[in-house]
């Protein structure tokens, strides 16, 4: 334990003076070269630092499952991805739900209809909020990831995540939410009240997108990392220091509409110190992050 | 080790039977388009026939 | 005995292997159905549009 602290102390050290990472990736790489990955410890890791983005994509495809742990098969089970992949764009291609012009999003999005049987009768009907809450989540990751096929396996796993491990505690983040602000600002959490808003609050661009199309990517990956690894407690943190950084707008604002209109459309460009904000309290709130949820 | 090789396979049989379930998925997927296909072809055909004996009963 | 567990892993992943094989050629079948319903529908909608074209002209 002593050693433990010892450590954090350290690396919270270097990321005040900017050393940030160099120690981190070393223990890292060193989790990499296990021949069995340890799924347990990526997990603990990416609670506690933020993952180097060389090696980002590949704990996010361990974690989610979509390579196991062994090395040795992670060749043969991306070619069942990719063949799996192909097949399912081939046969949307016949039944013409999909054609050479359709977007990306789109094609990953009935992709994922067909796997999970949701694949409406006609390219006609409207779709469905959770096709929206994909999509969001689609466009996000497709700025983050390069390779098609992975991009895809990444979205649709990591939403499968959120419908099963996540799904109850998805609901409660809005009560969290306001016992959080209760804590760190009474006065900002009366006036939301005021003025009827923390029912109005953007919750699904926040807790089920996941910020996908609210944060810019580079500062939403860093939410992402702790999402992945387990904690969708986070989501609470970010949306509370939003709500934190931008309360003298808020405070100016005098209906709810008002108020979540902007909170949709915050500025980018303050995004990265707020999302450092958030894991600071995330971690103060909920001490080891390794053993929240 | 044992339980390493065992881990090792369930890691690359679940890949293949997502693969497996996929394929089904789309064999579904087509039935219902083809009972839809058939269907649009019997009304077409059904539309045709009635215009068809209009026109007759017209001449 | 770990020979064993590996022998028995490959006979599973082989099961599954030649389930998704029978399971992609009833979809290839499918599709070749579907290809042909989709070329009759068209030809039937393409008839009807020539016809139509007719009628007009001749009113």
């Amino acid at each position: 334990m002593a050693d433990d602290s010892q450590r954090n102390f350290r690396s919270v050290y270097y990321e005040k003076v900017g050393f940030r990472g160099v120690e981190e990736k070393k223990s890292l790489e060193i989790l990499l070269k296990d021949d069995r990955l340890d799924i347990e410890k990526l997990c603990t890791f990416s609670q506690r630092f933020p993952l180097p983005s060389m090696y980002r994509i590949l704990v996010w495809k361990v974690l989610l499952g979509i390579i196991p742990p062994h090395h040795e098969s992670h060749a043969l089970v991306m070619k069942y991805r990719k063949e799996q992949y192909w097949d399912i764009h081939h046969a949307l291609h016949v039944i013409r739900f999909i054609n050479d012009s359709t977007p990306q999003v789109d094609v990953f999005l009935r992709i994922h209809q067909l796997e999970s049987g949701k694949l409406p009768r006609s390219l006609a009907f409207p779709l469905e909020p959770e096709d929206e809450v994909f999509l969001a989540i689609a466009k996000a990751m497709e700025e983050m990831v390069e390779d098609p096929i992975e991009c895809y396996w990444l979205v649709s796993c990591f939403v499968n995540q959120l419908n099963s491990k996540h799904k109850d505690s998805l609901q409660q983040l809005p009560k969290i939410l306001e016992q959080y602000l209760n804590i760190e600002d009474n006065r900002l959490l009366m006036h939301l009240k005021a003025c009827a808003a923390m029912s109005k609050l953007p919750y699904d661009l926040w807790f089920k997108k996941c910020f996908a199309g609210c944060l810019p990517e580079s500062s939403l990956q860093r939410v992402w990392d702790k999402v992945i690894s387990g904690s969708c407690k986070i989501l609470v943190f970010v949306a509370v220091e939003i709500l934190l950084t931008f309360k003298m707008k808020i405070i100016a604002l005098n209906t709810a509409e008002k108020i979540t209109q902007f909170l949709e459309n915050i500025p980018q460009d303050n995004t990265d110190a707020i999302v450092s904000k958030a894991v600071d309290l995330w971690r103060t709130h909920c001490g080891t992050p390794a053993h929240s949820v | 080790y044992l339980e390493d090789v065992k881990i090792q396979a369930r890691g690359q049989l679940q890949a293949v039977e997502s693969r497996y379930k996929a394929q089904k998925r789309i064999t579904q997927a087509f039935e219902l388009e083809i009972l839809d296909l058939f269907g649009r072809l019997e009304k077409s055909s059904l539309l045709k026939k009635l215009e068809d004996d209009k026109t007759e009963a017209a001449e």
